[in-house]
């Protein structure tokens, strides 16, 4: 009994931090064709930046998280106009944003390594409630992601699809000259899009940093498994991440708990792998593709 | 008959865009297509070389053999070549390697070389006017044209299939392109020609097909199924007077 | 070598010549913190040395190889590298790889090597023919005792009845690297031989592990008296801790190792409180051992801090007994002739007695020598409850049992 | 001069290769300007220039009394600069009714695009009858339909077409240019060009024909002129390139 | 041109033989010889990635798999080392197999997906299987190369040297023949637009199979050479460590040239090497050089130093008549 308990609760967890992380994935992914590599190093740049607003300017917790967001996106807004606009243009130019991405996670991590030094830090629980369910415990900072990601994603997915500013995100994906000619400024949405996924991704540092420890490699797990969500659910649409990131968080808390932690891993690849054979546009995504 | 269908249908969802479409194209002729846009014609061609899509249902026939489930390598192996609607050419190589490349790999047989001789007699036959080694990227609209059919006699197809190869070029190039065409099928090759620009229908083709919604409405000479009056009323309309 | 030994007595006569001491240490990577650590030891032994006018005419420098997390591909370059100069005489470390594999390299290419972790497998790769590495000592002894001596100390306090076990079960978790394996090894079977019951074992993979949850509903529904987790690395630990206090069983809860470094506290503060855990090979915290308190304030002295890195007091020691050798042998080519020296010396280190056994070239374990000391946090504390010798407190039982 | 868009001088290409050779022209704000010409000979290339998808190299282009060399598509949208490129995929993964209701908000019409899209559908009937459909699974002429109707959805002062007829059967090219004629009664000034002369020649008032990247003779296009003169001018920049 | 091309072979072995002559220094000949065997690797990871413009994330995989073959084999069987060298081409090129399942079906960044994945499921099956494999041990004390009775690592490495540069000829012969074959050919063509490359009758599956197996037998091979070189193997063979490393050579260099890796390898080798004692610097001064090279020569050093040599070769006559 609390063996379905645990899982359950370990699936909202881990559901939910996936979910954070490959959203802005996804979003990246989706107008600018390109494959952000260093979205885990800005999980942990978000995750030291709060914790140096929190310790080091001695703000309170959530307005440290909230000007961490706001700082990252920033940082967002240079990454966009220093890593990705420079080289999405030319030809191949997806696989050179890819490597462009790398070296920032690179820059990231050593930069992160030289400010903050290599001990682990940690943030503290966000709130003190705590629920208990059949055994199975979620408090502070548990609860905080069980019930702040899938609100976060969830709205900003409505707002994608029901908004002209959607519309303008897909369109742009898709046919970038034409799109240009309806008045759509590229540069400003890529913009926001990538501000937007930083920011996302710094609330799961918050939360992972918080829930586990901030360290320079800390980025590198999530964005893996952010990598086999997107794989799961479509890489191109939304719903489909969210979809994807419960499976997942799901898939992950059953092999755990039945197979232990050293074969969730392999048999959540294995799942991908077979998954990405069987409908290589993933779980949720419609098969209609132009001529 | 070289090239034949057999009642082959497509649908995409609700679409029927091929509705048991039945043709026959004889040895060393030039068999015209024409029909509104969006009566199937390209699709059409898509299921005779199995690219991307394969029919529902029905038989497609090359030699004798039925191809419908073939894939597309084989088919091209076999000596059925096509064009494309958006003219394509490989970007990246130069004039002379995508030559190359249609040679080697389109010609029966392995292991893959190319010949170059034919390569330069295709280059040679369609005239094409710039420097063959410089890259096919940046050609202008009737050089790539040429460069794509180019390609696809390179390997010397049993039979070509072309997509609109008129549209686009001013008259002057339509009649190159007519002379063109003209050498290509004195050289004994048969063709399959969809085209809006009826001239060059008229000028080359010796029988023709007209499609609407994806069925055959009429098969026959050009002259005559042009003046057929479901074609005017379903494909050419009142400015067929023009 | 003659010549070498005129060189050298000539470098000495021309105002001192600089020798290099190699620093095997991972500055980056999952364990950075612990190669700071080793760095800082070894900076300040050096340092030390020097203010002091070097030893037989020398001077040391350190050079400092990044062996990246632990990864053999860094090992290997960094020992290459290091064994290609000339002027590095003598290579300290920590710990370096997960197998050792790197002491073959050093006594192959004649170098000496002083070694602090994994001690199981430097024993495996040395007993084999003790002759073969005249070069490479350990400075920390045999970990066996870590198999054995949390279930002595449990059975102890059970008899003292400073604890009352409700049926004397032990629940052991174990991280999949030979380190940990061996400890949990020694473990299972100390506590088999003393009548205890096994009430789980779980593996989880070697590296970060974010989620313990299902472990701990494992342990949850083993209720055991005693829980185990060799797990060394501080964050696992840490996070293990943490979500263990979420919701508490009735146990007492040993950590291995990590709950040594600094880190550990820092992270835990108030939560660390009742944790147990030991340590072979750092320094002796005991007002009445000297060596250990007055490298306590050298360290404070030096980098503002009295926690003495764990890593740092082995590379320190290993510093120090190498310039000790240096000076009573006085060529620094005669690696051989220090290697002897160093293989024979009794030296009071901050880590404890170093005396080194012949037949697994460790450093000897026992009260008397390298101790095993083991600590529980109280109050926000270290305190060192075992052995005897040097103990400032006493077990208690942790604050989730009251 | 009170045109709506002057071009001066403009000399644009595609990296070492020239296009545009200093070419110049206005168009009128109520007026409809056609260019005439060979394949390859720079229009597509001027219009990118004109409406800002491609930076010239050097020269000055004017809309409307400004200068437009700085601003970004978008904003000559905006300002009422639109043009319908050649042979766009327009958005595959879109349906005919999101594009254009796109084509309406981009361009600063937020809050009429409905009504923009009844204009459209009543130009266009049969865009209504695909309006559910994706436009990447569109036949060429519905596409062309499409493109020309997002081209509306932007209430256009200028309207810049390019070869909307291309690749057309003669029916739908037929009733396209039907269309077009509405299209013209819709917007107050339009470029046109397309392969088929005699469309150029109807729906516009003056023509240009464009070689080697400049404009070589101009004409009204009322006057007329036979097939043959055309052609002799088109295939004297056919010959001249070929040498 | 031509005749430059053909003389460029003799010169390059000529170099090749010449260089440890230059170094002596056992140091330097190390460095000599990582620059080679990452040189090899990075120019065959970029016959799928650069030409093939395949994400291939698995070249990583063949890599650790090529290692751990020569490993095993040597330690837990008797075989013979030199002959390990080629089967663990072999066997790598069967994992290819494997990791070439994806590439059947998916495109672009899902085939980057799935064999990164492949990858790191090498790393669980290595520790899944520790009996055979030494789990997070890895494997050690694999005994050097030796001919007759010299091991290659005496005087100062020049036997790995002279292997490894062999090595490093033969997969610049290897990979220049490959590019300028119709096999080459089809591959951009394939790139470039793959519906048109198959109506002329090229086989996607087939083409990027053989590239596909190709890079991997390089990869096998370059393994097991680093499993001699080191004399032990573990699973930060698989690990991102590798895979950004030898990334930043491929792209420093030019993924579009022949040589652009092995330019890239030499550089980013010698620039680490000078950094070994900074820390986080060595890694920000890659990734900054990374960057730049990005920013400023799109097509890499090799791009770069083509250009010079156009511009001195032949001075603005080539740009009147374009
Ligand atoms: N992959 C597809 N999915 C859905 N619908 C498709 C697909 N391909 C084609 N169609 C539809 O099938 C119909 C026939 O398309 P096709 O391209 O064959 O027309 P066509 O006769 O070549 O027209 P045109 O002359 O304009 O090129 C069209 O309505 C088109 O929208
Ligand atoms: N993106 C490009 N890169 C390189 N060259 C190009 C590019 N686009 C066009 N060109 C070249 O510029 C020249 C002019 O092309 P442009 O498209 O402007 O001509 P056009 O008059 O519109 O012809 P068409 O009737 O074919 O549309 C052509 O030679 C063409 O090959
Ligand atoms: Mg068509
Ligand atoms: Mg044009």
């Amino acid at each position: 009994m609390s063996g379905i308990s645990v899982i359950l609760m370990s699936t909202l967890v881990l559901g939910g931090l996936y979910l954070l992380m490959a959203a802005g994935l996804t979003l990246i992914w989706s107008t600018l064709r390109v494959f952000n590599f260093g979205h885990g190093a800005l999980l942990m740049f978000g995750s030291y930046l709060t914790w140096s607003l929190l310790n080091q300017a001695g703000l309170p917790l959530v307005v440290s998280i909230l000007g961490a967001v706001l700082a990252m996106a920033l940082i967002g807004a240079a990454y966009e106009f220093l890593l990705v606009s420079p080289f999405i243009k030319r030809p191949g130019g997806d696989m050179t944003v890819m490597v462009a991405t790398l070296a920032a996670t690179m820059l990231l991590q050593s930069g992160a390594q030289l400010i903050w030094g290599p001990e682990i830090k940690q943030l503290p629980q966000l709130g003190s409630a705590r629920i208990e369910i059949a055994g199975a415990v979620a408090q502070g900072t548990q609860l905080v992601t069980i019930v702040l990601a899938p609100l976060l994603v969830g709205v900003l997915a409505y707002v994608l699809k029901r908004s002209s500013v959607g519309l303008a995100v897909r369109a742009l994906e898709q046919n970038r000259d034409h799109a240009q000619l309806l008045g759509i400024a590229p540069r400003r949405v890529y913009l926001a899009v990538v501000m937007i996924a930083v920011g996302l991704a710094t609330v799961a540092g918050a939360l992972l940093g918080s829930m586990q420890f901030i360290s320079p490699a800390m980025g590198a797990d999530p964005l893996l498994r952010a990598f086999v969500v997107l794989a799961f659910g479509g890489a191109g649409s939304l719903p489909g991440t969210i979809a994807g990131a419960y499976a997942i968080g799901l898939l992950e808390a059953v092999t755990t708990y039945h197979f232990g932690l050293s074969w969730s891993p392999v048999l959540v690849f294995l799942a991908m792998i077979v998954i990405m054979l069987v409908r290589p546009e993933g779980l949720l995504r419609s098969r209609v593709r132009a001529a | 008959m070289i090239l034949a269908t057999d009642e082959v249908s497509k649908s995409f969802g609700s679409l029927k865009a091929v509705d048991g479409v039945s043709i026959d194209v004889r040895h060393g002729e030039v068999f015209g297509l024409a029909g509104p846009n969006g009566a199937g014609k390209s699709t059409l061609f898509n299921l005779l070389t199995g690219l991307p899509i394969r029919p529902d249902s029905g038989r497609v026939l090359f030699n004798g053999v039925e191809i419908q489930r073939r894939s597309p390598r084989w088919i091209a192996k076999a000596g059925l070549k096509r064009t494309f609607q958006t003219e394509a050419v490989f970007e990246s190589l130069t004039v002379r390697d995508n030559l190359r490349v249609g040679s080697a790999y389109g010609s029966p047989g392995r292991p893959a070389r190319w010949n170059n001789a034919r390569c330069e007699a295709a280059l040679a036959a369609v005239e094409l006017g710039c420097d063959p080694d410089r890259p096919a990227a940046g050609l202008s609209l009737l050089d790539r044209k040429r460069l794509m059919i180019a390609c696809a006699m390179v390997s010397e197809p049993a039979v070509l299939l072309l997509d609109e190869p008129a549209a686009g070029l001013d008259p002057a190039d339509q009649e190159a392109l007519i002379r063109l065409l003209t050498t290509i099928h004195a050289g004994g090759t048969t063709m399959v020609i969809i085209e809006h620009v009826l001239s060059v229908l008229s000028a080359l083709a010796s029988r023709m097909a007209v499609l609407d919604s994806g069925r055959v409405i009429v098969t026959g000479r050009p002259q005559d199924v042009l003046a057929d009056p479901r074609v005017v009323e379903a494909y050419l309309g009142p400015g067929a007077a023009r | 070598s003659s010549s070498s030994s005129t060189t050298s007595t000539a470098g000495a006569e021309g105002g001192g010549k600089v020798l290099e001491i190699g620093l095997l240490a991972p500055l980056t990577g999952p364990s950075a913190s612990d190669g700071l650590g080793m760095k800082q030891g070894a900076e300040l032994a050096i340092k030390q040395i020097n203010d002091a006018g070097g030893v037989a005419g020398h001077t040391f420098k350190l050079n400092t190889v990044d062996v990246q997390g632990q990864s053999n591909d860094a090992v290997t370059k960094g020992v290459q590298t290091l064994t290609d100069n000339e002027n590095v005489k003598a290579v300290v470390t920590g710990y370096a790889s997960t197998s050792n594999f790197e002491i073959d390299e050093f006594a192959a290419a004649e170098k000496l090597y002083l070694i602090g972790g994994n001690t199981a497998q430097t024993q495996g790769i040395i007993q084999k023919n003790p002759a073969k590495y005249p070069t490479v000592w350990s400075i920390t002894p045999n970990y066996d005792a870590y198999g054995t001596e949390p279930v002595d100390l449990a059975d102890k306090w059970a008899a003292e009845g400073l604890w009352k076990p409700r049926n004397k079960t032990a629940f052991i978790v174990r991280s999949d690297n030979p380190y940990s394996e061996s400890i949990a090894d020694g473990l299972v079977k100390q506590f088999t031989a003393k009548g205890w019951k096994i009430a789980g074992q779980e593996k989880v993979p070697f590296g970060p592990v974010n989620d313990w949850g299902t472990v701990m509903a494992k342990i949850r529904s083993a209720d055991p008296d005693f829980i185990v987790n060799t797990d060394y690395q501080v964050a696992n630990e840490a996070s293990f801790m943490q979500q263990f206090l979420q919701n508490p069983t009735k146990s007492l809860v040993f950590l291995q190792y990590g709950p040594n470094q600094p880190q550990f506290f820092e992270l835990m503060k108030k939560q660390a409180d009742g944790v147990l855990f030991n340590n072979l090979a750092g320094l002796v915290p005991a007002e009445n051992y000297e060596p250990a308190m007055k490298l306590q304030q050298d360290w404070k002295a030096a980098y503002g801090t009295d926690a003495v890195d764990p890593q740092g007091a082995v590379t320190y020691a290993e510093v120090k007994l190498y310039a000790e050798a240096l000076a009573k042998v006085g060529d620094p080519d005669d690696v051989a002739g220090i290697g002897a020296y160093i293989g024979k010396s009794d030296t009071q280190q901050a880590t404890g007695r170093v005396v080194f056994d012949q037949a697994t070239h460790l450093a000897k374990q026992g009260d008397d020598f390298v101790p095993l000391q083991s600590f529980q946090f109280q109050d926000q504390k270290k305190v060192l409850i075992a052995p005897d010798k040097y103990k400032s407190g006493t077990f208690r039982l942790p604050p989730w049992m009251k | 001069m009170n045109a709506l868009l002057t071009v001066d001088k403009v000399v644009a290409g595609y990296g070492r290769s020239g296009v545009l050779r200093g070419i110049s022209l206005t168009v009128g704000p109520a007026e409809s300007l056609g260019l005439l010409g060979p394949n390859g000979h720079g229009k597509t290339t001027l219009l990118r220039c004109v409406s800002g998808l491609h930076r010239p190299t050097s020269g000055t282009i004017a809309f409307a009394g400004r200068d437009a060399r700085g601003d970004t598509p978008g904003d000559l949208v905006r300002r009422g600069l639109v043009h319908v490129p050649q042979g766009s995929r327009l958005f595959p993964q879109l349906s005919v009714e999101e594009a254009l209701r796109l084509a309406g908000t981009a361009s600063g019409h937020g809050k009429t695009w409905r009504d923009g899209i009844a204009q459209v559908f009543d130009v266009f009937p049969r865009l209504k009858e695909r309006r559910r459909q994706l436009t990447g699974t569109l036949s060429g002429g519905e596409r062309q339909m499409a493109g020309l109707g997002m081209g509306l959805m932007a209430r256009p002062k200028l309207l810049i077409l390019d070869e909307p007829t291309l690749g057309l059967s003669p029916k739908v090219k037929h009733e396209l240019s039907e269309c077009l004629v509405r299209v013209r009664g819709e917007v107050p000034a339009m470029i046109l060009v397309d392969g088929d002369m005699d469309l150029v020649l109807d729906l516009t008032d003056r023509y240009h024909v464009v070689l080697h990247g400049d404009v070589v003779h101009s004409g009204d296009s009322d006057t007329s002129r036979t097939r043959d003169e055309m052609m002799s001018l088109f295939l004297g920049g056919t010959a001249d390139e070929r040498n | 041109m031509r005749a430059l091309t053909w003389a460029s072979w003799p010169a390059f072995a000529v170099v090749l033989v010449v260089l440890p002559l230059v170094f002596t220094d056992p140091a330097a000949r190390l460095l000599l010889i990582l620059m080679a065997m990452y040189g090899m690797l990075a120019m065959s990871w970029n016959l799928t990635l650069g030409f093939a413009g395949i994400f291939n994330f698995a070249q990583i995989g063949f890599f650790g798999i090529g290692a751990y073959t020569t490993g095993i084999l040597v330690t837990k069987t008797g075989v013979e080392p030199w002959l390990a060298i080629p089967i663990s081409g072999v066997s790598a090129v069967l994992a290819s197999l494997v990791a070439f399942l994806p590439v059947l079906r998916l495109r672009g960044i899902y085939v980057g997906l799935a064999t990164y994945v492949f990858s790191q499921l090498c790393i669980y099956l290595v520790l899944g299987q520790a009996g055979l494999t030494g789990g997070s041990n890895g494997i050690v004390g694999i005994p050097r190369l030796t001919l007759g009775d010299t091991s290659l690592r005496a005087d100062g490495r020049i036997g790995y040297y002279y292997l490894a540069a062999a090595l490093l000829f033969a997969t610049v012969v290897l990979v220049r023949l490959i590019v300028n074959s119709t096999l080459g050919k089809s591959l951009l063509a394939i790139r470039d637009n793959e519906t048109l490359a198959v109506s002329r009758g090229v086989s996607r599956v087939r083409q990027h199979l053989i590239v596909f197996m190709a890079g991997a037998a390089v990869a096998g091979v370059a393994g097991s050479f680093n499993a001699f070189l080191n004399g032990v193997v573990s699973t930060d063979i698989f690990g991102f460590g590798y895979l950004t490393l030898l990334l930043s050579m491929i792209f420093l260099g030019g993924s579009g040239s022949v040589y652009g890796p092995l330019i890239g390898a030499v550089v980013v080798t010698l620039v680490s090497d000078y950094l070994r004692d900074a820390g986080a610097w060595r890694d920000i001064v890659i990734a900054a050089l990374i960057l730049v090279v990005l920013w400023i020569a799109p097509k890499g050093l090799a791009g770069l130093s083509r250009q010079a040599l156009d511009r001195w070769g032949r001075p603005t006559s080539a740009r009147e008549t374009s």
